[in-house]
């Protein structure tokens, strides 16, 4: 109906976005590019760099071990996100119920948030740690081998576990305000109609808040793939037998401890587009489901 | 179908009273408006009656059976908002049944009978399968009342369901509401500040104000024989006019003009002290030009026109008489001005007189027996 | 000066002269007070960087290869040495060292490690190697005897077991999931890890996977599978001596330079060192960890001569007398250990002795205790480390000790 | 515009009150119950962590040791004292702020030109933006390295924050929140012949101060939580972060060194900041995320 | 004050024709209003006007000035938007002040002076110092009639500025308007979709529909004259009755009734063909019970009640005759109630016959002289 490109200063705007398109440029464009270029030379601690084309490339499209990792990684990003999204939901919707407390609640969920990754992680080793974690104990005497540290599987869900958990903060600051937005005449017909809690977060709440959960999708999918280090790096070191060894440790990995930069670049192209992808398909799906209008 | 009690009931919140102590029958099948101004605790009622708010005290029963303290999920009633609640994510036919699914008492096939059923009372078919956004504003009112009549609750509880439609859609809603619950004999509460709305939709009308009823009464009672200078200054549009005037024996003196006033039974005899202050209220209707109307031939005074209104079907004169200020009706198409000194007559049957004070009325013109015989007579909600 | 293949004119970062190290906690207050005292001595400023990790300490020596502005002298652990030798831009502390400069000083196996065709590549400086610390209380109570511990792996099986069984502890034994011990048990059996004298003597490209190996991760797993091993994770040192310190298990291979922080943190019971567990009677001697100051190649030659003056310091009897008391790392100098001798500091701590003790008595013209020097030592590490857990929690042990091999071989074959 | 939503939640919280009142929807009891055990969840971990931050040599290995340790004092003192922890907060304070406020101006003047001015292919721009979000840190590590190095910012204060000025999802959310300030007054503003310096400090800022604090405090929380890229960029010890002066608490593990205690001390310690803001500022990072259609 | 004319603009919409071809001109210092229904063009006219769409056609003229190209500030308008759109941030006295500020042509003093002489003639003084979240909707709106008044501006535009407020509300800033502007005498062009506000506020009224002008006149003509049937049902509430008749010499044919229609001036020969189909106009007012007017003694028919509705001054029965549906009103005491058979008299001064394709009137049946004669005589506005 109405417009709100009340300025027509083609200049001016151009002053306007230098700033974030130069620094965008400068820092995150070009080096990308010239990680991209990295990747097609044999390059590792010190040596001379040697030009080899895809080889790089073909080494590890071929490399079914890392065609492991890739799957592991995307189910890793489908677990942290579902995991965060999920739990995330569900407290923001409890503290929405309640009269009293809520900032409490409010601040003591979203407080991990506050916490860098790597003392997260850290924490987080205090209370599973297979032989010294404060909640082992309790959990084993629920009849529940504790033993991440050889079994594969556990190691995966232990470092989902944490990588969820410090997400939840953030989540939770846009679900709150979000799910705060919704009409309340929404709840109360759902309440008159004896539509139950759970089907009224799941049937009412959660369409209506969309928008804010797909742009939740997208930022804890991109905070899986590329924010998860720490969690891999202290707890399980990519291990055991490669259980955790998702994209970014392992580039990581290749970069930073091996010193292989030209595979790490591969690395980086590669995990760069796995991501594109995923975000690709995530657009198509919610373009396809798309929301009901403002 | 259900009869409705409300018992002494006040709702407090943390500072004010928003309901101070109602006590209201509300009959089987009948459709009863609460009609205010903002703030009244209209709203507040209904949500007692919905559950919606829990009463500070009294208590509420319908059919006999005490719900104050019941859920509204057990208390089987609907209710349709203003801004309709529709849930934006669905299409019209999830909206109108979502509600049922989730009670679960029904059936699949239970639940698309009675879709099919509530959409063709309503005449929403072809918009079942839109998502609101889709729907006009009208049409989003019509899916809330469907959703609400599809349960076949035993009352409706309506908040001002018209109040975001434009004007020409609210009248044409009202008439199919009307339409509606002559079909379903639903008992239904509807509320709302607009008193045309409530005149033309109430069976009875409840008037609210400051969280107390002022008087419960059919629609033309209201207007006829207001029990309070509130009620009758907010029922009826233009307003009815409020003249200050002192009493003499018979008459209501003013500064320009003396009213006699026709004997009967509906004052006191204190009231006819001499110069006792009053309220003289008569309705700008029951005020016409000599010019007009030649032949009734009774007392008249002269006033000076302020400012014409066109209203199409009358021409409104806000006139001055002396200090006081009133408003009258002249047919359409009078050549009046700005300015212009007029000949004022009244309708000596349809005089009021109120209390400066307390606001309550203390007089009609009409006789009160014939009125309360009229009360009387109108037929059954 | 300069090495082949670089003539790149390196500028220092600072006037005062730069070292970038990864020594935490008290041992980084330790490095600064040295650096203090030098440049009290001398009149040279020093600035101790502390760098976080080894690993960051050549990430940043790599950015400043690139930039030019190089550091001083960096702290590289004996693990990424053949890295760093193999970008040719370090100059051998041979030849910054003053004429003077007695490399002989330094005890045998060390100097024998640090020492690459022939010349000291590097200033040895932090060093150590694994031992075994027991809990002595827990032995008494298990009905060992404390001062008889058991040396080879057989016999901490058997002491374990009495330990769990017998209900002192959880566990008998732990260790960090680290390269290092593997490492030192291939040294004490005389066995190299590679081909090329674990790398020393050209190009490796061999894993060696000998019998004793076998031996190792048969005993290894069954020691998690009867639950008398508990692995505390992936170079989880600060766990495993938690282990320790929590009484969970009585026996911990770590570091030589843990024995203060365990006398310290011991407040329970007491705590006692011995010989590192050997695989099997065969004791050839262990394989030495830590690191050593590297110096960039292409410096201006008045800063070698600051920084010459600095490494001679860091060498000298006094200074690793203090560095040794004050870090647990052992006195790497002939001069040194002589001088805690003379100060009775060894019976006032015999548990330090153990260590030196364990050192000395290798062989230190064995290639067997010189630790591997390879180029992409860091994957190596990790494979073995990643591998072992496999192994351990595998039915196939050989068939997985097989993958061992040849994916280190695969590692060792992309570098070179 | 404002009493309306104020009326509704009061309104709300009057719906909420009796829907944890006697009779409430569901069960009351069961939802704070549920909260309770949630929350507890989540905060669980930092009381681990302030307990061990009180122990001689830390670790707390189970529920039973989950009694305050008396070395409280004695930790602290040890960490901002002996290892200089001030300082490095200082330095990362100074790092954060710095961030924060470039981040805003920037991501304020490039939001502003995105929604307020009629320009060719800013939609294009604002994509390029986006895309950076897919730009893993990683990836971009050593050609950023070399990039800075090349610019001689190495070890200077701009390296540590120039790079992050460009932000997607502060261009994100301001825009978001922009697109949400109803179009007459954006009008009335056009009408009154407004500039776009007076429309950004006397309409925009204003009408945005909410969401600019939320976004600031997000930022904040983001950059005092940088690791990888100061510890690597920066070598002098006495201009290192806050969260890697932690590892130098952490001590030579290797070594045998080991403080969980003093290293759980300075995670407290750098929790501080964040966790006051947030608290402080709880307010606008609770109410105003609500991500509403595009 | 300002002339303004608009020649033949256009506006296109990717897909839609907001405008399509508005020939207009404003008098100066004129109360012009333009209602119409949803969507059909007049926030855009407006905003043509304004200068805050371009036209894709067409010229737009202020005092034979051509400003259709000139950015906003500069055509010396000013707008009041239906949600006030105040900036939340600022108190009144800035809220009114900030465009001049923004201005510039204004000295401090002179700022400070015109704004206490605008707060004193919209009676806002002790509005100043609050903010907009502090005000009440009226509130509000005066402050945004504060904002606009204060720069003096060639003329005002306001789109729909009283929608928002409730109806009591909405009457009396009616009145306030009705009084600013013949106090500042400034021209004003109003857009509104409610017809009441509309006929009482506007000097002339433009009508629009689908982008198109359907007729411009001063209220009471468009009302007793409406050019087009969309006219004729769009002003007047309740809306003008609309029946399907056939046409006969002289006669307006229904199943149930013939009415002789009142020859004169205004149509063509070819009505006049037998049984030509055309719909019969009569509002509800000129219709009237047969025993209410007895003296009147005319041509009456008998139709069916359906729906009362007591509106307290008058009785508004739905009624049906035959097929067709109608609505009329009675006294408002009239004991009448559904299904009563009622005899129905009309005025037959005010019948119009509309053409059933184009909606075209063809006839009213008064004549036509008179009633251009009439709308000659309309006070100059
Ligand atoms: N949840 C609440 N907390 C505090 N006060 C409230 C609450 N709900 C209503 N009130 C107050 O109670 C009074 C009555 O409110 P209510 O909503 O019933 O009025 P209403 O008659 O419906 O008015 P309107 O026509 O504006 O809807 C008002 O003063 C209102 O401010
Ligand atoms: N910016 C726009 N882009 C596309 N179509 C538009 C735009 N603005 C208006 N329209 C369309 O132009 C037509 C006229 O719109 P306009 O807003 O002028 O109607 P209106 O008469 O003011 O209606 P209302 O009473 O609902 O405000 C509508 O069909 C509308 O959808
Ligand atoms: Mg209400
Ligand atoms: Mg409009």
């Amino acid at each position: 109906m109405s417009t709100r490109e009340i300025f027509d200063g083609r200049i001016e705007s151009a002053v306007l976005l230098l700033p974030t398109v130069l620094v965008s440029l400068v820092f995150l464009y070009y080096p990308a590019v010239r990680a991209f270029r990295t990747s097609l030379f044999d390059s590792s601690f010190g040596r001379q760099e040697v030009f080899v084309g895809v080889e790089n490339y073909v080494t590890l499209l071929t490399d079914s071990g890392y065609h492991t990792n890739v799957l592991l990684s995307i189910l890793f990003a489908v677990c942290v996100v579902v995991g965060v999204m999920v739990f995330s939901l569900y407290i923001t919707f409890l503290i929405h119920e309640v009269d009293h407390g809520q900032t409490l609640y409010l601040i003591s969920a979203i407080w991990p948030y506050a916490l860098p990754p790597a003392v997260g992680a850290l924490v987080f080793l205090f209370m599973v740690h297979p032989t010294l974690g404060v909640l082992t104990g309790p959990v084993e005497l629920l009849g529940f081998d504790v033993d991440w540290f050889n079994n594969g599987r556990q190691a995966f869900v232990v470092v989902a576990l944490a990588a969820i958990w410090k997400q939840i903060g953030y989540n939770v600051i846009f679900m709150i305000a979000s799910m705060n937005s919704i009409p309340d005449t929404l709840t109360e017909t759902a309440n008159i109609d004896g539509v139950s809690r759970l089907r009224r977060l799941v049937s009412v709440y959660a369409p209506i808040m969309s928008p804010t959960l797909f742009f939740l999708v997208i930022i804890n999918t991109i905070y899986a793939f590329f924010g998860t280090f720490a969690f891999v790096d202290l707890l399980t070191g990519g291990g055991p037998s490669n259980a955790t060894n998702i994209l970014i440790f392992d580039l990581y990995r290749e970069g930073f401890s091996y010193f292989n930069f030209g595979l790490a670049s591969t690395k980086s192209v590669l995990l760069f587009l796995v991501v594109g992808i995923l975000m690709y398909i995530q657009f198509r799906l919610t373009d396809e489901h798309s929301h009901y209008g403002a | 179908m259900t009869r409705i009690q409300l018992q002494d009931l006040r709702k407090e919140f943390d500072d004010v009273t928003a309901v101070d102590g109602i006590d209201l029958t509300i009959e089987d099948g009948e459709f009863l408006v609460i009609v205010g101004p903002s703030g009244c605790g209209k709203s507040t009622t209904l949500r007692l009656l919905a559950g919606l708010e829990h009463a500070t005290d009294g208590r509420i029963r319908m059919n006999d059976r005490d719900v104050t303290g019941i859920e509204p999920k057990n208390r089987n009633i609907a209710m349709v908002f203003q801004n309709y609640a529709l849930y934006p994510h669905m299409t019209g036919r999830r909206n109108i049944s979502f509600g049922m699914k989730s009670a679960g008492e029904f059936t699949d096939r239970e639940i698309e009978k009675r879709v099919d059923q509530a959409s063709e009372t309503l005449d929403i078919a072809d918009l079942l399968d839109r998502k609101p956004q889709a729907m006009s504003g009208g049409e989003r009112q019509r899916v809330a009342l469907g959703r609400a009549i599809v349960r076949d609750p035993d009352a409706f509880l309506m908040d001002e369901p018209l109040s975001n439609l434009d004007a020409k859609l609210r009248i044409q809603m009202r008439a199919e509401l009307t339409k509606l619950h002559s079909e379903l004999g639903t008992t239904t509460v509807y509320v709302t500040h607009d008193q045309t709305e409530a005149m033309t939709l109430g069976e009875r009308v409840v008037v609210m104000e400051d969280g107390r009823i002022m008087q419960v009464d059919t629609p033309q009672v209201l207007y006829d024989f207001p029990e309070h200078r509130f009620v009758a200054e907010f029922i009826g549009d233009p307003a009815m006019n409020m003249i200050d005037v002192s009493l003499e024996t018979g008459s209501a003196v003013h500064d320009a003009f003396r009213l006699p006033l026709p004997t009967g039974g509906a004052y006191s005899e204190e009231w006819t002290e001499a110069n006792r202050a009053a309220v003289l209220g008569i309705r700008p209707e029951d005020l016409y030009l000599a010019k007009e109307r030649p032949n009734l031939g009774q007392t008249t005074f002269t006033a000076t026109v302020d400012v014409t209104e066109p209203l199409g079907d009358s021409l409104l004169l806000h006139c001055s008489v002396g200090e006081s200020k009133f408003k009258m009706e002249a047919e359409p198409r009078a050549t009046i001005e700005p300015a212009d000194e007029i000949e004022v007559m009244y309708d000596p049957a349809r005089l009021h007189l109120f209390d400066p004070e307390t606001g309550e009325c203390r007089y009609h013109s009409e006789q009160s027996t014939a009125s309360l015989e009229r009360i009387e007579n109108t037929p059954e909600p | 000066l300069g090495s082949d293949g670089s003539n790149t004119q390196f500028s220092p970062i600072a006037d005062e002269l730069t070292v970038w190290h990864a020594m935490g906690g008290t041992n980084g207050e330790t490095l600064d007070q040295i650096g203090a005292d030098f440049e009290a001595e001398t009149g040279t400023a020093v600035n101790m960087e502390f760098q976080d990790s080894y690993e960051n300490v050549l990430t940043n020596t790599l950015a400043a290869f690139d930039s030019g502005n190089v550091s001083d002298m960096l702290q590289v652990d004996s693990l990424f040495a053949q890295q760093v030798l193999d970008t040719g831009r370090v100059e051998p502390v041979a030849n910054i060292l003053p004429d003077d400069f007695e490399t002989d000083d330094f005890l045998d196996n060390v100097a024998e490690f640090f020492t690459v065709d022939g010349e000291l590549a590097s200033l040895p400086f932090n060093n150590s190697n694994a031992i075994m610390y027991i809990n002595r209380d827990a032995f008494e109570a298990a009905g060992l005897d404390p001062d008889d511990p058991p040396t080879t792996l057989a016999e901490v099986r058997s002491a374990s077991e009495q330990l769990v069984d017998q209900d002192v502890t959880q566990f008998g034994i732990t260790w960090p999931n680290h390269v290092w011990f593997v490492e030192t048990w291939y040294a004490f059996e005389g066995e190299l890890l590679t081909d090329a004298e674990n790398g020393h003597a050209g190009e490796p490209s061999e894993f060696n996977t000998p019998e004793a190996v076998y031996d190792l991760y048969e005993w290894w797993k069954g020691m998690a599978d009867d639950g008398l091993y508990t692995n505390p994770g992936i170079e989880a040192w600060g766990e495993a001596t938690s282990l320790f310190i929590e009484q969970e298990s009585a026996m911990l291979l770590t570091s030589t330079a843990s024995v203060s922080g365990l006398i310290a943190d011991s407040e329970n019971f007491e705590v006692d060192a011995a010989p590192y567990p050997s695989i099997s009677d065969t004791r050839v001697g262990p394989v030495i960890g830590g690191a050593s100051f590297y110096v960039p190649a292409g410096l201006p030659d008045d800063r070698y001569d600051e920084i010459g003056q600095l490494l001679e310091y860091m060498a000298e009897p006094e200074v690793q007398t203090e560095w040794h008391k004050g870090s647990g790392y052992y006195p790497i100098t002939k001069s040194s250990v002589e001088s805690l001798e003379a100060e009775g500091w060894f019976e006032e701590n015999p548990m330090y002795r153990v260590a030196l003790n364990q050192l000395q008595n290798g062989d230190a013209d064995n290639p067997a205790t010189k630790r591997a020097l390879l180029g992409p030592a860091r994957n190596v590490q990790t494979t073995i480390q990643d591998k072992s857990v496999d192994i351990i929690n595998s039915d196939e042990i050989d068939s997985e000790i097989e993958s061992l091999k040849q994916e280190v071989e695969a590692t060792l074959g992309d570098y070179y | 515009m404002i009493e309306p939503i104020q009326y509704t939640k009061q309104r709300l919280a009057s719906v909420k009150e009796q829907s944890t009142a006697e009779t409430g929807f569901g069960s009351p009891v069961g939802v704070h119950l549920q909260i309770w055990l949630l929350v507890f969840l989540v905060v669980f971990p930092i009381f681990v962590a302030l307990i061990v931050s009180t122990k001689p040599q830390g670790i707390v290995t189970s529920l039973s040791d989950l009694v305050p340790g008396t070395y409280a004092v004695e930790n602290y003192r040890e960490a901002i004292v002996d290892y200089n922890f001030a300082r490095y907060m200082w330095n990362s304070f100074v790092m954060a702020v710095i961030i924060v406020v470039g981040k805003l101006i920037v991501s304020v003047c490039a939001a502003m030109a995105i929604v307020y001015y009629r320009v060719p292919y800013k939609n294009l721009v604002f994509l390029f933006i986006l895309f950076t979000l897919m730009l893993p840190v990683p990836v971009r590590f050593i050609p950023l390295f070399q990039l800075i190095n090349d610019l001689g910012w190495g070890n200077t204060l701009l390296a540590i924050t120039v790079p992050y000025l460009a932000s997607a999802t502060s261009v994100f959310i301001l825009r978001q929140h922009f697109l949400s300030i109803p179009t007459s007054i954006v009008e009335t503003a056009k009408l009154d012949g407004v500039g776009p310096v007076k429309f950004l400090f006397s309409v925009l800022i204003p009408m945005s101060k909410g969401v600019l604090v939320g976004v600031s405090i997000i930022m904040f929380v983001y950059a005092w939580n940088q690791y990888l890229w100061p510890l690597v960029i920066i070598d002098s010890q006495a201009n290192q972060v806050a969260q890697v002066g932690l590892s130098l608490l952490e001590g030579d593990v290797q070594g045998g060194q080991l403080s969980w205690s003093l290293v759980m001390a300075g995670s407290m310690l750098t929790l501080i900041p964040p966790l006051a803001l947030m608290i402080l500022f709880r307010k606008p990072l609770l109410e105003t995320f609500s991500i509403q259609q595009k």
